[in-house]
């Protein structure tokens, strides 16, 4: 994808730009870059791909569309905000990425990210790692058992499940159940210290959302409607989402 | 310790009500020993070493304070908050401790007002990825200064904070809460932490001995955009100090919380990750914080950053007539500007409240002077204790009974304190009771009080140049505390070193010039028409000389000021104006000729469409401006849609519709500047090309345009209008001077081909026009330096006397530069600096005769002429001249003007023959002081 | 001859820096050894050669020019 | 400065009162409204807005009767400023004494200054003593001076 040398006619067009920016308020800031690099000294994708943020919106800038919408680097890049927390002019380099993502026809997009979001729409369960609502139940009873037997001061520990009215519903990462189980136990231990009225749920329980991840807007939605429908119809207060 | 609380009235008589905090030391008897903030058990931050090291609660606020008289706090005293202590009280020799001082208000009655409050330095607290406050190696580039100063926390040893270290590796990061709308709201440049970021390299380079030192400036631009700034930005390089495109992400502490580690991307998107023993985070300047308390007190007007509002045209007018604004109050700047825009504030105070000139203030009247041609030499020692400070250390007892033995000496005593108010009657008294005509003072130190002794010896008719003090305090009591028997003996060698130099002492007369209310200004442009307009509204004749035979000059060919206000209309008026004004005479098609005299009395011809005529004047303004350079690159003069910005503005004024057509701009800057032959940044063409393209765009929003550029200098609020240009999808370019852009014709079109840094790729744009930031460069001022003995810069450039203290003023006194000529310059600056040399040359002016000073060099007997001292000279005060000697025989001969003298010495020290001495300085005094200090050496 | 060797200096001090420097150590009780005698001038450059010719004639041990 | 009636100015034009009314308040020809329903209107602003109109100049001939110097008041903002020095009026005569507020370099010079020229100055700091923030300076760039 390198080129070598970039020919402007009188007429540039960044079209790819152009169009993010009359998405964003403010244009996301798109063209206010003064080229000063802090974006991409934080970048941890920065050097990934041969890009970085800095070059990612010269290139949009530019008109360089062909690149940016072909460049595997926004598939690097982890939506984390490093660059847009210290640019001066608080410009939206994620939303940018982001819509990126989104011009790549879903059966090119990375395989991992599109599976883990394929798998999400398998079940109730929204988990990436295709873990039912009863597979987490009794991974969450197993260990809570196991903490009561044998950690002293915890035997009372509670991690509720699909308790009603509960005032908090909480979410859970696929990849502890799943492959950390006692990495949940710290988390219940807070809940309890602070007294806290909380469940899980049997569905949408998972935390992630690699549709999201993926731009894909639809099934990213569809996620999120099932999740808030399974706090609903537990009566839930609030709804915390630990990613 | 006051502060504005009220004003009312209007310009000509405002009311200000005053709140006078307590200060709980008299000032009048403060003697500034220094004891209460010894005694002082209260321990609290020192503010003005920004809390890096600590003061007492008694305290002064540096050194060199004026007024050097000490203060207490009261929100620390011990006594004033909880009641009990008073340990200054109990220790202060002079009684001067006030804890019944109270807050006062007064009420002032003034015609006008300045307001000058300054700025606060930015507090990067708020930025938690620097790591400021937390990470003991990252300090504030103000903190920085004061480790650096030999009179801050480290007494000039510096060190970094966190093991004490000397540091080998230091980061700058620049722009720290300037050009930031993001994490702060400070959208402006604050236009001197790029300066001072280098300066402080190049001044811990002098610090820190050996090898490896290691020094880098991370930025965005460098913006060196003052009089020699790049000179001295490439001298950095020249130096080793590395210069880094790049702004580092996080700033995380070292090993052991020592030092700092960054990780950040080159321009060529490489990551690097360092390690730096400190970092200095170049901070910007803000408002003060009371700022919009002042601003409400005095209903003015504020501009969206919170810096007081301003027309380009009156730079130092607020929205209030008769409240006047100078320093960083207006917008940030540096040094220079500050000393300058005050200037120009006092001239619109003056210009206001001109029919009250000299009503408040008087000049003191003496009694005629006594002659003491036929006396013999009879001295009068007075031996100062003062308080302790002197007499705790040295035996002034001692010194008293040895002055006595001393020859000449006719009457010697020791006073508690010799400068109050009460021992001076006495002295007096003593005087004209015991005739004495030489004095000695052995107390503390000319440089403060030289001046009250002077005065003193007036009031009895005595030359104020018979008095001679000896520095028995600051530069020997003080010093020397540990050993009282050598600061003994050192008082005595003191004393009589000033006694064998007295008595050597002769009356010294300080001349006086007749001043010409007259000034002469050279050149018609802005600068010159605004100076001379303020000076005659001043109620100063003036003569305005202008080349050309038309007032303007460059501001005919300019459309809009930086802040984008029309220059035509308000130049149509100034030359109407100026033209019609009855104290001015405007000559056109005139020069300059001959000139001769100095300070307060030049004469000279001029010649005026071929005739000659004489004029005297007793000051010059050179105000005879710049002009832009014709580029010979770009295909400049080959193709005509490469054009100069001046061009541009005249297309944007005549055919603004063939613009519209254009789709595609290309600027190039830095054309001319900045490069062997022009070493210096032309300091307009940046803030001039984003202005233009924000035009373009809006004569065309679809138009492309970019903008090719090495560093953009929109210093200032001019920051606006480079975020607006970039905000309009203009494209900013840099290249370096390694790898300039080329513009070629492909047949009938126009491409510039450059390479994009940030893209790492060759670029080539097809445009339609190119304009080109060509280089600003002074008229020939070489007839000028000639005739008036000034001088220009390596670049042509006047210059001022000093480039800090004395902006306006040159060299030769009398003479004054504004406008272009003195730098590259935009309207508002040039029209500040204009108001301001008016402001310097009133202080000529108003005065109908001139007092110099007396330390002058004189010509003895015998000089022959030689004329070594000619070239010594650093301000041409000599010249040769025909003398006839007693016995008829006819030489050359020197003959000092004492205005221009200086009485540096330069020429005494020169001379083989004694042939020339500077007044209380002769070669006789300063031998009979060596002979005096050594007179104990076998 | 027991007597620790006190040399003589004498110094020629520049009214406009040096001097003032030396005000300054006294305002900051900066210590010093009390063997320079100072001569105020008004710029180090007025100090005639033969000004530091007399004084080590006459036995001063060093001069100190600071201007 | 030029000084019109609406109705004058809609006369010499040909056109209605209500489009003379309409340019001046769409900012087409700018005008500034002053006492008596008269505007002031810049020479030069009429001119390029008769270019653009495709009006004959001549009509700023004929205004030219109606030139007139701006008093205070008459002006906007940053025109006022313009002639701040020379629109000061005061009946009584002016005190001469100045106050300046804060005692940093920019203070510090407009009080020597003042003093110089022949005028009583206060000079008001809100610390102990006067120098600002230059004397923090340990020096000062490009000639690296000691800031005292």
């Amino acid at each position: 994808m390198t080129v070598e040398s970039v020919k402007i006619g009188k007429e540039r067009k960044s079209i790819f730009k152009d169009k993010v920016m009359q998405l964003l308020p403010d244009g996301g800031n798109l063209n206010a870059c003064l080229t000063c690099g802090a974006c991409a000294s934080g970048c941890p994708a920065t050097g990934l791909a041969d890009m970085d943020p800095r070059r990612f919106l010269r290139m949009a800038a530019m008109g360089l569309d062909d690149q940016i919408l072909k460049t595997e680097w926004v598939w690097n890049c982890t939506l984390c905000w490093r660059c847009i927390y210290v640019c001066p002019m608080k410009i939206d380099i994620p939303q940018l990425v982001y819509h990126a993502r989104k011009s790549w026809p879903r059966e090119e997009r990375p395989k991992g990210i599109r599976a883990s979001c394929d798998m999400a729409l398998v079940n109730e369960s929204c988990s990436a790692m295709g873990a039912s609502g009863e597979d987490f139940r009794m991974v969450v009873e197993d260990v809570l058992e196991e903490v009561r037997a044998s950690q002293p001061g915890w035997e009372n520990l509670t991690a509720p499940i699909n308790k009603a009215g509960a005032e908090f519903f909480l979410n859970q990462n696929s990849r502890e159940p799943v492959t950390e189980p006692d990495e949940m136990v710290p988390l219940w231990k807070i809940m309890s210290t602070v007294g806290a009225d909380w469940t899980y749920g049997t569905k949408g329980w998972a935390a992630e959302n690699y549709c999201m991840f993926m731009a894909d807007d639809e099934n990213w939605e569809r996620i999120v409607r099932i999740k808030a429908k399974a706090v609903d119809d537990l009566g839930c207060k609030y709804w915390v989402n630990t990613e | 310790m006051s502060e504005v609380v009220d004003v009312s009235g209007e310009v000509g008589n405002f009311v200000v009500k005053v709140k006078k905090n307590p200060r709980y030391i008299d000032m009048e008897k403060c003697i500034a020993c220094g004891l209460c903030a010894q005694k002082c058990p209260r321990k609290v931050d020192d503010e003005f070493n920004l809390g890096l090291n600590q003061r007492t609660s008694a305290y002064i606020k540096y050194g060199q304070s004026v007024p050097l008289k000490y203060a207490i706090d009261g929100e620390t005293c011990i006594y004033l908050k909880r009641g009990k202590c008073k340990a200054c009280e109990k220790f202060c020799p002079t009684s001067a401790i006030n804890f019944e001082d109270q807050e006062e208000i007064v009420d002032l009655n003034v015609g006008a007002v300045i307001l000058s409050p300054g700025f606060k330095p930015f507090d990067p607290s708020g930025f938690d990825f620097y790591g400021y406050g937390k990470i003991p190696d990252v300090v504030t580039s103000l903190e920085y200064e004061r480790l650096l100063s030999s009179g801050g926390p480290c007494m000039g040893h510096l060190v970094r904070p966190s093991d004490h270290r000397e540091p080998k590796s230091i980061a700058w990061i620049q722009c720290v809460g300037s050009r930031n709308t993001n994490r702060c709201e400070n959208g402006y440049c604050s236009s001197v932490c790029c300066m001072y970021a280098i300066k402080e390299a190049l001044v811990t380079a002098e610090h820190i001995a050996g090898e490896g030192l290691k020094q880098s400036i991370f930025y965005m631009d460098i913006r060196s955009h003052g009089k020699d700034f790049d000179r001295f930005y490439e001298s950095a390089k020249a130096k080793g100090v590395r210069f880094v495109k790049a702004r580092p992400h996080t700033i995380e502490a070292g090993q052991d919380n020592c030092g700092v580690t960054m990780r950040y991307a080159q321009e060529d998107g490489q990551v690097m990750i360092e390690h730096f023993d400190m970092a200095v985070l170049s901070i910007g300047l803000e408002p003060t914080t009371d700022v919009k308390q002042l601003a409400d007190i005095f209903k003015l007007d504020l501009n969206q950053y919170r810096f007081a509002k301003t027309s380009d045209f009156s730079p130092a007018c607020s929205n209030r007539p008769g409240v006047y604004v100078a320093g960083a109050f207006q917008t940030p700047k540096a040094i220079p500007r500050a000393v300058t825009e005050a200037s120009t504030a006092a001239v619109e105070a003056t210009t206001a409240l001109i029919r009250s000139r000299g009503e408040l203030t008087q000049q003191k009247i003496y009694p005629s002077e006594r002659s003491i041609a036929n006396e013999e030499v009879r001295i009068g020692v007075f031996i100062c204790s003062c308080g302790i400070n002197i007499s705790g250390i040295i035996n002034v007892d001692e010194v008293a009974r040895y002055a006595r033995s001393l020859p000449h000496v006719v009457h010697v005593e020791n006073n508690l304190f010799s400068c109050s108010a009460d021992t001076q009657e006495m002295m007096a008294k003593k005087i004209v009771e015991h005739s004495l005509n030489r004095i000695i003072i052995a107390a503390c130190t000319p440089r403060t009080h030289e001046a009250l002794f002077q005065e003193t010896l007036q009031e009895t008719g005595l030359n104020p140049y018979l008095v001679e003090m000896a520095n028995i305090r600051n530069q020997n009591a003080w010093v020397h505390q540990r050993e009282p028997e050598m600061a003994t003996a050192k008082a005595k060698d003191q004393v009589r070193m000033a006694i064998a130099k007295a008595a050597l002492s002769v009356p010294i007369e300080r001349t006086k010039v007749n001043v010409i209310p007259k000034a002469l200004v050279i050149g018609g442009g802005v600068a010159g028409m605004q100076t001379a307009l303020s000076l005659a509204d001043q109620n100063f004749e003036t003569v305005l000389l202008e080349k050309s035979d038309r007032l303007g000059g460059n501001a005919w060919k300019v459309n809009t000021t930086d802040q984008g206000e029309a220059i035509r209309p308000y130049l149509e008026s100034l030359i109407k104006r100026v033209e019609t004004h009855s104290n001015i005479q405007v000559l056109k098609n005139a020069s300059v000729t001959s000139a001769k005299g100095s300070v307060g009395n030049f004469s000279g011809t001029v010649q005026v469409n071929g005739g000659q005529r004489e004029i005297a004047y007793g000051v010059a303004v050179l105000a005879i401006g710049g002009r832009e350079s014709r580029p010979e690159e770009y295909l400049f003069g080959q193709d005509p849609r490469v054009i100069t910005h001046l061009d541009l503005d005249a297309m944007l004024r005549d055919d603004p519709a063939s613009l519209k057509k254009a789709q595609s701009i290309v600027f190039i800057q830095c054309v001319g500047s900045r490069d062997e032959r022009r070493p210096y940044c032309s300091r307009i063409c940046c803030t001039h090309s984003v202005k233009a393209v924000i035009h373009l765009k809006g004569l065309n929003p679809k138009m492309n345009v970019y903008v090719l550029y090495r560093d953009i200098r929109t210093y200032g609020e001019r920051e606006d209008l480079y975020r607006k240009a970039r905000d309009l999808g203009v494209l900013f370019i840099s290249y370096g001077p390694e790898r300039k852009p080329a513009v070629s014709l492909d047949g009938k079109d126009l491409t510039v081909k450059t390479y994009d840094p940030i893209l790492r790729m060759p670029i080539s744009i097809a445009v339609d026009h190119v304009v080109l930031a060509a280089a600003m460069e002074a008229n020939d001022s070489h007839e000028l330096t000639e005739l008036y003995k000034c001088a220009a810069n390596a670049d042509g450039f006047l210059n001022e006397a000093h480039p800090k203290l004395r902006p306006v003023d040159m060299s030769v006194d009398g003479l004054f530069v504004a406008g272009l000529c003195n730098y590259p310059k935009p309207l508002n600056e040039t029209i500040a600096q204009a108001k301001a040399a008016a402001a310097r040359a009133a202080v000529i002016l108003s005065q109908t005769e001139m007092t110099l000073d007396a330390i002058k060099s004189f010509v003895t007997d015998k000089c022959d002429g030689c004329a070594l001292c000619l070239d010594v000279c650093p301000y041409r005060a000599i010249k040769l001249e025909n003398y006839q000697a007693a016995n008829g025989q006819g030489h050359f001969r020197i003959a000092t003007d004492k205005a221009l003298c200086k009485g540096c010495g330069l020429c005494s020290a020169t001379c083989p023959k004694g042939g020339v001495y500077v007044h209380g300085f002769t070669m006789d005094q300063l031998r009979a002081q060596v002979v005096a200090a050594l007179e104990d050496v076998a | 001859m027991a007597e620790k060797f006190e040399p003589v200096i004498l110094g020629f001090l520049c009214n406009w820096c040096a001097y003032a420097g030396g005000d300054l150590a006294g305002v900051g009780r900066l210590q010093y050894p009390a063997n320079m005698r100072a001569v105020r001038v008004m710029c180090s450059g007025m100090v005639h050669p033969d000004l530091v010719l007399e004084a080590f004639n006459r036995g001063a041990d060093g001069v100190i020019m600071m201007g | 400065m030029i000084a019109i009636h609406v109705g004058q100015l809609a006369r010499k034009l040909g056109v209605h009162r209500n489009t003379v009314t309409n340019w001046i308040n769409s900012g087409k020809l700018k005008a500034t409204a002053t006492v008596g329903k008269k505007y002031l209107i810049d020479k030069n602003v009429f001119r390029i807005f008769c270019r653009e109109y495709g009006i004959s100049e001549n009509i700023l001939q004929e205004l030219i009767g109606n030139e007139t110097v701006p008093s205070k008041g008459d002006l906007p903002f940053t025109q006022n400023l313009n002639f701040n020095s020379k629109e000061v009026t005061m009946s009584a005569k002016p005190i001469g004494s100045v106050l300046v507020v804060g005692g940093g370099i920019a203070g510090m010079q407009a009080t020597l200054d003042l003093a110089n020229s022949g005028y009583f100055v206060h000079l008001v700091e809100k610390s102990s003593g006067i120098g600002g923030a230059m004397a923090q300076l340990d020096k000062t760039f490009p000639t690296n001076d000691c800031a005292m």
